[in-house]
């Protein structure tokens, strides 16, 4: 198809290179520069999609971010993207673009059944119905409304695309590369600093690339391109495009995403799809520009209808014609320059401007050039459906209450234009303050919270040389500050056409007995009646009327809808904008990728993973894993196709029968030294550790200061000042903190250092009735006797030669030992100990073994302490001492803490013996009473008892000790299971201790 | 008051919505009320609702500083839920749920609660024990709740990360049926249209700057629109409790923090449930509108700053991908944060003070919105009947220091840390 | 993303520190009697101040020390940073 | 072999990422350092403040490290230094420092050392870690952390870019597949 609405030659895209690409199905071309939206339009194509509410026609209202729609699903690299924005969206060959949020397609629309609809369907009308019956919403109504909304379609599939993250610092960023951006790098490049430019077009030049303007005796856009070469040559200056600063976050840290591939067909699979740059900026510069406003009138929201700077942009960045027959409606200036270069460009447009007839060098070009310009007149009404087909127009009154005479002309696009719209987004985000100014009717930032500066149109200048000058000011002085040098530019001299005032109209009113729509929100459908209605309801507030109508709330976050939002509110209440106050901006300026904010973190690598020296071992004897925080932890080894239930009951048995050694390297261990060490315990722990003998470990509780258990473990005291401290797995780094805590903020007197050496040592945990037989083999030439090495003893040795500790300690229960070496012979300890070990028919075992092992012996883990209990609830107050104070001892004496009715530890057997109690079950008394059913407590840990070979489990109750021998019941409705228990001790197996010490 | 329903809204269009009336009006103070509630969010109208309907007390003033609905009741996440291991807790919010199920037709305001279901995820056999102890703790208080297996999860949410490309496989969850969602707005709304409706003046614009306090007994306010008496006050400001607690001299077992959350552009439905990530602090469900609204962890220092930072957001989304990964194709629209009162324990505060005439309803964390019906409903009562009701008995002030803790998460006193 | 001052290293990333809390509450001395009240403001009570805040940070992943910042609430701007036993 | 270093299982040789058609120095060059000596010296808060001197490198003040031929002395925080040798010099630091006013640790084996080498090695740190590497000179030292994971850099050769990236031994692997997923891009080179 030929591309009738394609310019001879205007326009800065590369017309040697051809690039086909299809939308809807269909074929077209473009040319390389082109957008998607500009290569439409060159083809006639302007429906590109339907609104949200209506499902009204949509076409192009902007050519960049300030597009109110234009959302497609692109289809790039096999992948299917939706609420792609074709004015930003580039052309590459090959691109695929549909159509989104019409159904069966985009010319003919079930939805826009709703448009027929509308007058039941005003603002908020959901809040007035679909309440009858009852069930309905949930089941009726609502899914019928969901399938209506939304825009893209979003498949279930993994992203395939790389994003990556980069930390920059720099002296000065600067967000936009228009003229005052331009200036602003340029002279603080020029003195020294290191400077930052981000432009989000894939141009540099900003208003520069459209205006017709001269700077110095080059064309603006001939100084711009100058002056980025020179940038980019600049060993301090980052030059970047395709780069949007969509964040102001605090102590002045911005964030860019760079799109770098989007713009191609695909990309290679090293390169990211978009970088997030995080960039701490000691200045910022916002040049972000400005961005027109729409004018309001009668079915303003018909394709073909859009910002007369837009029209500009399509004729001369990408050389296009909007149309063919176009009227320029304006209440400013500015539409001139779209004016003229239509008929530069050969097409006779028609003025109509709502001001008095005034002059000014534009008008007066328009003029010279025969240009039929009507003052006074304004648009009152688009007619077309899916595109412009003609305007009514009038002539309006002084007051702009009445309109004249209703007339009809032909047209095939409109171009308005309501004065301009400074982008101040960042300089709010920043917690600026924002100030109304009169002179443009718009709102442009005050004083500045963090290190920023506003210039150019983003600061509501729209004169180009007083842009220029205060930007090279502004680059030169924030520079000045960093890098003390002084090299001052002078600013060139600019040849603009001077503009007269503009007009603070920008509202058509109806015409008598007519209920035209005019719409201020273009993708949510929120119409001047709209918000006229949730005034008259009360939603008075601007946030009120806003979450009520959905006034701005729509994906363009209403750049081109909030200021006459505000205007409109203004009116209506009878107060100043400023008295109205608009609503906070918050990040992201558009919306940003979620993919980039997350970076690479993603799928395995979302946490890092936390491995043993003897993790490949593992791996190797087929461990199946378990995470215990980071870490990854044989869970067991499993043998053919034991189950969990099979190989944990199999490595338990082993234990008790023989011997079984487990990897207890995850086990937190913190050296403790220094003269105070022994105080310093004797504080954290709740029991005496002043009197410990060197060579000897003890097993201690902590406390939170509120009185619930921390953490436990065993610790022994290697040497006089030096303690080596054991903490569970979970607890670990908690634990560290809370040590530095208090003795670097509570007792700064205590001389004692506390280092992590978890990862120094390699832990084996050998256990089993023949674990000292097996020792002995270890340590051929260590006294391995219960008196060489009592229980709670430690000694330090050789393993062939490989410095080892050995700590009799033991949390299965059983004979045990735990042997360390440092982590680089960890594996080598490991499989000498299973090789010598098999004579004894040693196994490896796991976590769940060694749960079953602590749970019949009774010993408390993490499902006991689980950040609610005391020691009193855990029977850990044996432990609690009378004599000296400790971090916690305080809370020991709450009401709730020491009464009857708190939870205590016991153990509990099914009658039956056979049927295994559920963790997470509840003990009550009667099985079948009505809900809610009393609970005397919970079930914390279950195993199958080894020992007995029956399920045991560990539970809190109310009033436990007394609960011992007591029938009652374990409910889990969850797996709807009622067993009869007993209540027993919760030390099932040797409640002596006796074979720990035997 | 006009009724709203279909056939109004055909009537109401054929004359150009002209005749709609206001949905509350815009009163002056007067110079003394029975009840003064401060504070326009969800809770303060609820409680003043309550008040006027269960209790016959209509003069009544809600005292919002800004517009009503603009706290935390405008900016969350919508969940409703009464998943809860604690019976106090459990009982508050199935209560709540009760309340919830019959909002829209007794506040004649569509609130669109819409009981899609909510599910916990679980990466671990210990992390399904947990929640088997949550799970039968419900079910043994009479709330529904099932605990579902890692394939029965797979047909509810295919698109959760089922791969192995995957650090915290899915085992399992925990679902409340019965959980949901609604229109957080017309939460606020529909309680202040028939609150008004019923004689309570919403004050909006009016901050607080001062109590009366005479001989232990609260005698009214001084607001920045004139001195208002009242016999009784009640505290209802969730995130700004602490600082008008400081104008009673009281310190409280809270801290303010600030909780972010986002939504992303809106696309067709493709998420009918709320999902929580089970190895982390994120939550996602999609919105009417087609919006994924995700939140998720506090920025994680005391703030009064209704602006989040980038790093809890990323470490957030980070986990949201983790669990849903097509996420990582959608854009980010807009963010947002709200401040939340962090209890000492998780669990909220509605009592009585040692003031007369004071109460006291704080926080809530970042579970208040699920529970707006029955805290104004409890606290309506408390302070009609100047005594507590057996649903708030256990969220009393005196727990801290006898050590009756509601600890739902068992994280203790760092509040910061969710 | 918070630039915070460790008195130690120099100004670092937010994601550099954990967070600690309000720093003007004092553990009650070891052994010294005091009232349930002056424990509980001690566990559980919190000014919770909007403006500016004295807390504590520890550079976690850097030096490991506890120190002092005084920040204001509502901007996260921070005045100054103390090592633990210096005062305002 | 009795002994196996923390990235033995990960470390695997060879080029990798974008590594065509590209010189050497433009390729990231990953090294394993392994069997050396890491101590961590501590002076005790109270104890006499003196200049501390170990094979007559005298123990460096904030961010900087000392070092000669065989011994890197880097500051780690107030009082607070690690001491990483080719040579096992237990013995000495146990005789320099007294037990009452230090404490001397050995970690040589609880940490992991990726060496990185050529002109994208900074850029490489950029990716995921948001110290600004720029300003850390040659013979500076900082703790930080790089995509969740504590780390200590060391530069160790400014005009060679050559730094090293220390961590804690269990996080070795995930550091290890970070780093290298961050060198794709310019390409890598493991040696």
């Amino acid at each position: 198809m030929s591309q009738n609405f394609r310019l001879e030659k205007e326009g800065l895209i590369n017309r040697s290179k051809k690039i086909s690409f299809k939308f809807n199905g269909k074929s077209y071309f473009g040319y390389e520069g082109d957008t998607l939206a500009s290569a439409l339009i060159a083809n006639g194509v302007h429906l590109v999609g339907r609104s949200f509410k209506y499902h009204r026609p949509r076409g192009f209202f902007g050519a960049g971010v300030d597009d109110p729609y234009a959302l497609v699903q692109l289809i790039r690299n096999n992948e299917s993207i939706p609420n792609v924005k074709a004015t930003e969206q580039e052309l590459f060959e090959g691109l695929e673009a549909k159509s989104v949020n019409c159904w069966p397609n985009v010319n003919f629309d079930i939805g826009g059944i709703n448009n027929f609809l509308r007058i039941f369907l005003p603002a908020g009308f959901y809040y007035k119905t679909f309440m009858w019956p009852k069930s309905f919403w949930y089941k009726i109504y609502e899914p019928f409304i969901r399938k209506a909304a939304g825009f893209g379609v979003v498949s279930h599939e993994p992203d395939k695309e790389r994003y990556e993250h980069k930390y920059e610092y720099c002296d000065l960023l600067i967000t936009g590369s228009g003229p005052s951006g331009l200036a602003s790098a340029y002279s603080a490049a020029k003195n020294g600093a290191k400077v930052i430019l981000a432009e989000d077009k894939p141009r540099f030049g900003g208003s520069l690339l459209t205006s017709d303007v001269n700077i110095g005796n080059e064309s603006g856009k001939e100084w711009a391109d100058k002056i980025i070469t020179e940038l980019k040559g600049m060993p301090n200056v980052v030059v970047k495009n395709r780069a949007q600063v969509f964040g102001y976050y605090d102590h002045n840290m911005l964030v860019m995403s760079e799109r770098l591939t989007e713009h191609l067909p695909k990309s290679d699979k090293f390169t990211p799809k978009q970088k997030l740059w995080y960039i701490r900026a000691k200045e910022v510069v916002i040049s972000s520009g400005s961005i027109e406003r729409p004018l309001v009138f009668g079915n303003n929201d018909t394709p073909g209808v859009l910002l007369s700077s837009a029209a500009k942009e399509y004729m001369k960045v990408y050389g296009v014609l909007v149309g063919k027959k176009p009227i320029i409606f304006t209440n400013n200036d500015s539409a001139y320059e779209t004016a003229i270069e239509f008929k530069k460009n050969g097409v006779d447009p028609i003025v109509l401007d709502s001001r008095k007839e005034l002059s000014s060098d534009l008008i007066k070009e328009a003029k010279s050039l025969g240009i039929n310009i009507k003052f006074e007149y304004v648009v009152v009404n688009a007619n077309g459906y899916r595109k412009v087909k003609s305007a009514d127009i009038a002539k309006i009154s002084d007051d702009k209450t009445t309109l004249g005479k209703i007339e009809n002309i032909v047209c095939d696009c409109i171009c308005v234009s309501g004065f301009w719209t400074p982008t101040i987004h960042l300089a709010s985000q920043s917690g600026g303050k924002t100030k109304f100014n009169e002179e443009i009717d718009a709102f442009i930032p005050s004083e500045s919270k963090q290190n920023e500066t506003t210039v150019g149109s983003a600061n509501g200048i729209f004169n180009l040389q007083d842009s220029l000058n205060t930007s090279f000011e502004a680059g030169y002085n924030l520079s000045k500050k960093i890098t003390n040098e002084d090299n001052k530019l002078s600013v060139p001299t600019v040849v603009e056409k001077k503009n007269s005032k503009h007009d603070k109209f920008w509202c058509v009113p109806l015409p008598k007995g007519k209920k035209y729509k005019r719409f201020l929100d273009f993708q949510n459908d929120v119409a001047v009646s709209d918000i006229e209605i949730a005034i008259r309801e009360g939603y008075r507030s601007i946030e009120h009327v806003k979450r009520y109508t959905t006034l701005g709330m729509a994906t363009d976050q209403g750049k081109t809808s909030n200021l006459n939002g505000l205007q409109l509110v203004s009116n209506i209440e009878n107060k100043l904008v400023p008295e109205v106050g608009h609503t906070t901006f918050r990040p992201p300026y558009t919306p940003v990728s979620i993919g980039a904010i997350v970076g690479r973190e993603v799928g395995k690598h979302s946490k890092p993973t936390r491995k043993s020296p003897m993790h490949s071992w593992h791996e190797k004897n087929n461990a199946v894993f378990v995470d215990a925080g980071l870490w990854l932890r044989p869970r067991f080894y499993k043998r053919g196709n034991e189950t969990l239930f099979d190989a944990s009951k199999r490595e338990a048995e082993n234990v008790r029968k023989n011997v079984g050694v487990c990897d207890v390297t995850t086990l937190g261990k913190i050296d403790v030294k220094g003269p105070d060490a022994a105080e310093f315990l004797n504080r954290v722990y709740t029991n005496a550790w002043l009197k410990l003998p060197v060579g000897k470990a003890r097993y201690g509780v902590m406390l939170r200061e509120d009185g619930i258990v921390m953490d436990d473990g065993t610790t022994t005291r290697v040497s006089e000042n030096h303690y080596h401290m054991t903490t569970t797995t979970a607890q670990a780094a908690n634990v560290l903190s809370h040590l530095e805590y208090y003795l670097q903020i509570v007792w700064p007197e205590l001389n004692v250092n506390v280092v992590s050496t978890t990862e120094q040592w390699a832990g084996a945990a050998i256990a089993g009735p023949k674990s000292r037989e097996l020792l002995q083999k270890l340590f051929p030439d260590t006294d391995c006797s219960n008196e060489g090495l009592p229980f709670m003893g430690f000694i330090e040795t050789k393993l062939f030669g490989v410095y080892a500790r050995i700590f009799r300690i033991s949390f299965s229960g059983e004979l045990a030992y735990e042997v360390n070496v440092e982590s680089d012979y960890g594996n080598f300890m490991w499989e000498k100990i299973i090789e010598i070990g098999n004579e004894f028919k040693i196994q490896p075992y796991g976590t769940e073994a060694l749960s079953t092992l602590r749970i019949e012996m009774g010993h408390v883990a993490g499902s006991e302490l689980d950040g609610r209990t005391t020691p009193f609830d855990t029977s850990l107050d044996g432990l609690l001492s009378k004599k000296k104070d400790f971090i916690g001892k305080r809370s020991m004496q709450k009401e709730a803490f020491i009464s009857s009715k708190r939870e205590k530890i016991v153990g509990v057997v099914p009658l039956d013996k056979k049927t295994s109690i559920p963790e997470g079950s509840y003990i009550v008394k009667d099985a079948n009473t009505k809900l809610p059913n009393p609970k005397l407590g919970h079930v914390s840990a279950s195993c199958w008892s080894v020992e007995y070979n029956n399920p045991f489990s560990l539970a809190i109750i109310k009033d436990g000790k007394n609960m011992i021998g007591q029938k009652l019941f374990a409910l889990s409705p969850l797996k709807n299971k009622s067993i009869p228990v007993e209540i027993v001790s919760s030390h099932y197996v040797d409640p002596k201790g006796e074979r720990v010490r035997s | 008051m006009q009724k709203y329903s279909v056939f109004n809204l055909i009537k109401n269009a054929f004359s150009g919505h002209q005749n709609w009336e206001v949905a509350w009006k815009d009163p002056t103070p007067k110079k003394s009320y029975d009840v003064i509630i401060i504070g326009g969010g969800g809770h303060g109208l609820a409680t003043a609702y309550y008040l006027a309907k269960e209790h016959n007390i209509t003069n009544v003033a809600i005292i919002e500083k800004g517009w009503i609905g603009g706290g935390n009741v405008g900016r969350n996440t919508t969940i409703i839920r009464s998943n809860f291991m604690h019976d106090a807790n459990g009982r508050f919010n199935e209560f709540s749920m009760d309340l919830w199920r019959n909002m829209s037709q007794e506040l004649n305001f569509n609130v669109m609660f819409s009981p899609r279901g909510i599910i916990n995820l679980a990466h671990s056999d210990a992390q399904m024990n947990a929640y088997a102890r949550r799970g039968n703790s419900m079910r043994l208080n009479g709330i529904d709740a099932v605990l579902l297996n890692r394939e029965e999860i797979k047909k509810i949410i295919p698109m959760a990360d089922f791969s192995d490309d995957v650090r915290f496989p899915i085992f399992g969850g925990l679902m409340q049926p019965s959980a949901g969602t609604a229109r957080h707005d017309a939460v606020a709304w529909g309680y202040a249209r028939q609150a008004d409706s019923m004689g309570v003046d919403i004050i909006q614009n009016c901050e607080v700057l001062g109590f009366d306090v005479v001989g232990g007994k609260i005698k009214g306010i001084r607001t920045s629109r004139g001195d208002i008496k009242a016999k009784k006050i009640g505290l209802c400001v969730a995130g700004s409790t602490s600082i008008l607690a400081e104008k009673l001299n009281m310190t409280l077992p809270i801290e303010t923090h600030l909780l972010q959350a986002c939504v992303s552009e809106p696309v067709k439905p493709l998420l009918d449930h709320v999902v929580t990530f089970g190895a982390g602090h994120f939550y996602c469900s999609q919105s009417d509108k087609g919006e994924m609204v995700m939140g998720g962890d506090l920025d994680g220092y005391n703030s009064y700053a209704q602006r989040g930072n980038l790093p809890t957001l990323q470490h957030v989304l980070t986990e949201g991908i983790a669990m849903f990964p097509f996420l990582s194709k959608l854009k980010m629209l807009r963010t947002w944060g709200g401040i939340m009162d962090m209890s000492m324990d998780g669990s909220p505060i509605i009592d009585k003070t040692h003031i007369e005439g004071l109460y006291l309803n704080c926080g809530w964390c970042y579970g208040g919105f699920k529970s707006t019906p029955a805290s104004g409903w409890t606290f309506a009562h408390t302070i009609a009947q100047d005594k507590v009701h057996k649903l708030n008995a256990d969220y009393n002030l005196n727990r801290f220091s006898k050590g009756y803790l509601l600890d739902e998460k068992g994280l203790g006193t760092k509040t910061w840390i969710s | 993303m918070l630039y915070i001052k460790c008195p130690y290293c120099g100004t670092r990333a937010q994601t550099e520190f954990a967070y600690g809390g309000d720093a003007t509450v004092k553990r009650p001395e070891l052994n010294k009697e005091i009232t349930d009240k002056e424990w509980d403001e001690f566990v559980y009570l919190r000014k919770s101040l909007r403006g500016k805040h004295l807390e504590f940070w520890h550079h976690i992943s850097g030096c490991r020390q506890w120190f002092k910042v005084q920040r204001d609430t509502t901007t996260h701007e921070i005045f100054k940073t103390l090592k633990p036993h210096e005062e305002l | 072999m009795k002994n196996i270093s923390p990235l033995n299982n990960i470390h695997q040789l060879g080029q990798y990422g974008n590594f065509e058609n590209k010189n050497d120095n433009e390729l990231v060059k990953i090294k394993e350092i392994k069997n050396i000596f890491i101590y961590q010296v501590v002076q005790f808060k109270n104890s006499p403040k003196s200049e501390l001197v170990i094979d007559n490198l005298v123990f460096p003040d904030v961010l900087q490290v000392k070092t000669n031929k065989e011994i890197r002395i880097l500051w780690m925080g107030p009082n607070n230094w690690l001491v990483i040798s080719d040579k096992n010099i237990k013995n000495e630091l146990d005789n320099n420092f007294s037990i009452n006013d230090f404490a001397v640790t050995d970690i040589s084996h609880s940490r992991s050392i990726i060496e990185l080498e050529g002109s994208n090695a900074k850029e490489v740190i950029k990716k995921g870690s948001p110290f600004n590497i720029e300003n850390l000179a040659e013979n500076n030292c900082c703790n930080t952390i790089f995509n969740g994971i504590t780390i200590t850099i060391d530069n160790i050769e400014q005009n060679k870019n050559k730094i090293r990236i220390i961590s804690l031994r269990s996080f070795g692997e995930s550091l290890y597949h970070s780093i290298t997923d961050a060198c794709l891009e310019f390409g890598y080179k493991a040696i």
